[in-house]
């Protein structure tokens, strides 16, 4: 089979990219979906932890699930909040949301 | 690696995951990007049904692809000035991208086995296994067990239905109609 | 097949590759072939529907119509408005028949001719159908039309809303046969499931017909109000690629629900000759799909708020009710984790009955209390003002 | 579990796509193409366009998605446990009941926030 570091090279590096997305983009839209990769590079570690060192107990599946269920969560709210800034202000630009700065 | 049907599969897929995951990141229209997004989502499920986790897999499009995607696409097309940004992306993005490039050269010289090759001691985890044991064939039910069991994830599984709760509540309090002084003129 | 290819000499991993393509394009193939035959069909019913005679002029029977019309659009012109998202604008068509032929891969024909049998079927044809989903976006968004963007986006609203009770339908086969895999759920059959939760069948052919985009609930292409829906800017084969997509979904429908609840291949002697099997799964499948096309040529559009509220403050909550139920009785009665044969299942599947004609009834009951209130709240506003009841009716919504 | 039989999957995933693209690119060599102007604009009863399509339209359908996803999420608890059903007790039914009514209360006060109400 291939070896488990490969999976975990392959998660690494869509991490990698969601993390320059996270900081590198503007607009707030593309940093959620930039978050909703890096947790996806998670759950690939997840699962292959879970495959490669205990496939008889099913912690890697079931932590996974739970992540799946805090990525809903974290993309309902990010994006209606996205949504009613977006309302307010006109704007979907990360930096433009200085409303808490001070 | 010897080149067997698995290590090409494994090849393909993640080609799509990271090919998509660039995309996503670099991509000027965020119309696409969500599609980009979804291709990349789908590499990832393949690579769950690699790792024997089908039901996973499964989950994975439905609610990643079927559900949180198609959100965020949604999102994009009633926030549509995005389309049309004069720069992708902030001022210190070089920074930024040699800081995510950093991390990543960090990240595979722990995990890969490279740098032992070369002669560095102690730094490389060992990963290297390539023949893990089988997976029980009713791993999916023994899942449902373990989800329910009160010695296992009982309690985990119950927060995530209030996080859940939590969430829709508070989503729908920010995007609800109705509310006064709210609207941003779309009404 | 794989034995065959293995004599010519070919190697092991060769011949199991070269045999599932062929099976690929076999089970693909007989999909899209079949809609030549069904769409004349789902005509001549509809004709019978509307007391007109259907197609009869192309061929015996107008049997051939089909074909001429297929001729017909491969030969019109493919218009390419200016201004597309072009890739997306040309994906979206195919994508949305490749969303209802993937379907295909794990529907069991007969007890050994199945795809593939998945151990997690069930879950496969949700995940597919969010395909569909996204090829309705991609169409709206592609054709930069503000009333195919629109309608898309109704059309997201009602497909994902009914996926919800759809899911909830789907749970159910799953929870009493204790299998995700299509084949197993058909195995498991011993007596038909609907015969035991007739209310889940309900709800799951609400929720598919809703799915499809058919009558009822076909807003997704209300010609009155969206000119003609999300494809409107499609011409030339690319429309006919959408109009075979919605037609073979809704016939795949109406095997999906002979698979879950009619017992799939099940009927005398099957298990011997593949092709009765073949045969049985065919005619209940055509017989599901005969009543939704009745409802479809009955019933008139719902309004977009109507279609929406019936979702999520009636089939939703009575989903959930219903699955928790079944849920409780089957853990009462006892012995229902071993059902091997008829006998069996003969007492769980009467009990299951019983209750779930208590619990339509009492449905029932609350609806025509919910709408004997409405009428008085109408009747008592009429009282008050010179209005016609119609228009307060209407208003009143 | 069997590989064998996903990459049948792959396949479709891989090969599907040929069946209704044959038709279109067979339809790209037969049918006229002869563009004009008029024939390529938006087709929205004859009035000209204004501006884009891709303007903004109301967060409506974002309340209609966003509950969705959350009951979506619900099914990755949902499946296991029904598929495991028979070999649990009662108390894993009143645990998913626990588990639904919670969502039924969000569902409810979205209900009542009139959220749901198609304005």
């Amino acid at each position: 089979m291939v070896p488990l570091w490969m999976y975990l090279v392959v998660a690494a590096g869509l991490f990698s990219i969601g993390l320059f997305g996270v900081l590198a983009r503007r607009n707030a839209i593309a940093i959620l979906m930039s978050i909703e990769l890096m947790l996806n590079a998670v759950n690939i570690n997840l699962v292959a932890f879970w495959r490669y060192k205990t496939p008889v107990d099913l912690s890697g599946q079931a932590f996974a699930a739970f992540v799946f269920v805090v990525a809903a969560a974290e993309a309902a709210v990010g994006l209606a909040l996205i949504i009613s800034i977006y309302r307010r202000r006109q704007s979907v630009i990360a930096e433009d949301v200085n409303m808490l700065k001070w | 690696m010897e080149l067997t049907v698995e290590s090409v599969v494994f090849l393909i897929l993640s080609a799509i995951t990271l090919g998509g995951g660039l995309l996503v990141v670099t991509t000027r229209n965020l119309f696409h990007a969500g599609l980009y997004l979804m291709l990349s989502l789908l590499g990832v499920a393949g690579l769950f049904v690699l790792l024997a986790a089908p039901f996973l897999a499964g989950v994975q499009v439905v609610v990643y692809i079927g559900a949180i995607a198609i959100l965020i696409i949604l999102a994009v097309m009633l926030t549509p000035s995005v389309t049309q940004m004069p720069a992708i992306f902030n001022r210190n993005w070089a920074l930024n991208l040699a800081l995510a490039v950093l991390f990543f050269v960090l990240l595979v010289s722990v995990i890969s086995p490279a740098l032992d090759d070369l002669g560095v001691d102690n730094w490389s985890a060992n990963f290297t296994e390539d023949s893990p044991a089988a997976v029980p064939a009713d791993s999916i039910v023994q899942l449902g067990k373990d989800l329910v069991d009160p010695d296992q994830y009982m309690l985990p599984f119950e927060v995530a239905s209030v996080l859940l709760m939590a969430a829709m509540i508070g989503a729908v309090l920010l995007v609800a109609p109705g509310k006064a002084g709210d609207e941003g003129g779309d009404e | 097949m794989t034995g065959l290819l293995k004599d010519i000499g070919l190697s092991h991993d060769l011949a199991v590759l070269i045999a599932k393509t062929i099976g690929v394009f076999v089970v693909g193939g007989f999909g899209l072939l079949w809609t030549l035959l069904g769409i004349w069909l789902e005509r001549k019913w509809a004709g019978r529907f509307q007391d007109r005679i259907g197609p009869n002029r192309v061929g015996p029977f107008g049997l051939i119509q089909t074909v001429a019309d297929t001729i017909k659009i491969l030969l019109k012109e493919d218009i390419m408005k200016q201004g597309i998202d072009r890739w997306v604008f040309n994906l979206a068509p195919i994508l949305s028949v490749v969303a209802v032929i993937l379907i295909w891969a794990v529907v069991p024909f007969s007890p050994a001719w199945i795809g593939t049998d998945l151990n997690i079927g069930v879950l496969y044809l949700l995940a597919v159908g969010a395909f569909g989903t996204i090829a309705v976006i991609m169409a709206g968004w592609g054709s930069n039309n503000k009333f195919a963007l629109l309608a898309a986006f109704r059309a997201v609203a009602q497909l994902v809303s009914y996926e919800v009770p759809m899911v909830l339908a789907l749970l159910v086969p799953v929870l009493l046969s204790g299998s995700m895999s299509t084949q197993e759920i058909v195995r498991q059959q011993h007596i038909w499931y609907v015969f035991a939760v007739p209310l889940t069948v309900l709800i799951f052919l609400i929720s598919s017909q809703a799915e499809t985009g058919r009558g009822p609930f076909d807003l997704l292409e209300a010609e009155s109000e969206l000119v003609s829906g999300f494809h409107i800017e499609y011409s030339g084969i690319k429309f006919g690629m959408f109009y075979v997509a919605e037609f073979l979904h809704a016939f795949t429908a109406g095997v999906l629900t002979a698979i879950l609840f009619l017992g799939g291949w099940r009927g005398p002697f099957a298990e011997d000759v593949p092709v009765l099997g073949f045969l049985y799964l065919m005619i209940k499948g055509l017989f599901v799909y005969w009543v939704l096309v009745w409802v479809r040529m009955t019933l008139p559009r719902v309004r977009i708020d109507h279609l929406l509220d019936f979702n999520w403050k009636f089939l939703v909550p009575v989903g959930l009710i219903n699955l928790l139920v079944v849920a409780l009785v089957w853990k009462l009665i006892p012995g229902t984790d071993q059902i091997n044969s008829t006998a069996d299942a003969l007492v769980p599947t009467l009990v299951l009955l019983l209750v779930n004609v208590a619990m339509i009834l009492v449905i029932g009951a609350l609806l025509a209390e919910r709408g004997r209130r409405e009428r008085a709240r109408i009747q008592a506003r009429v009282a008050g003002t010179d209005l016609p009841a119609e228009a307060l009716a209407s208003a009143a919504d | 579990m069997d590989l064998n039989q996903w990459i049948f999957i792959g396949l479709f995933f891989a090969l599907g796509w040929t069946l209704p693209a044959l038709p279109i690119v067979l339809g790209k060599l037969l049918a006229p193409r002869r563009p004009n102007p008029t024939k390529l604009q938006a087709y929205e009863c004859g009035v000209e366009m204004v501006g884009s399509a891709w303007t903004q339209f109301r967060a409506q359908y974002y309340i209609f998605a966003l509950v969705f996803v959350i009951f979506d999420v619900e099914l990755v608890f949902l499946f296991p446990w029904a598929l495991a059903y028979n070999q649990l007790g009662l108390f894993a039914l009143f645990e998913m009941a626990v588990f639904i009514f919670l969502l039924v209360v969000a569902l409810v006060y979205t209900w009542r926030k009139g959220a749901l109400r198609w304005a």
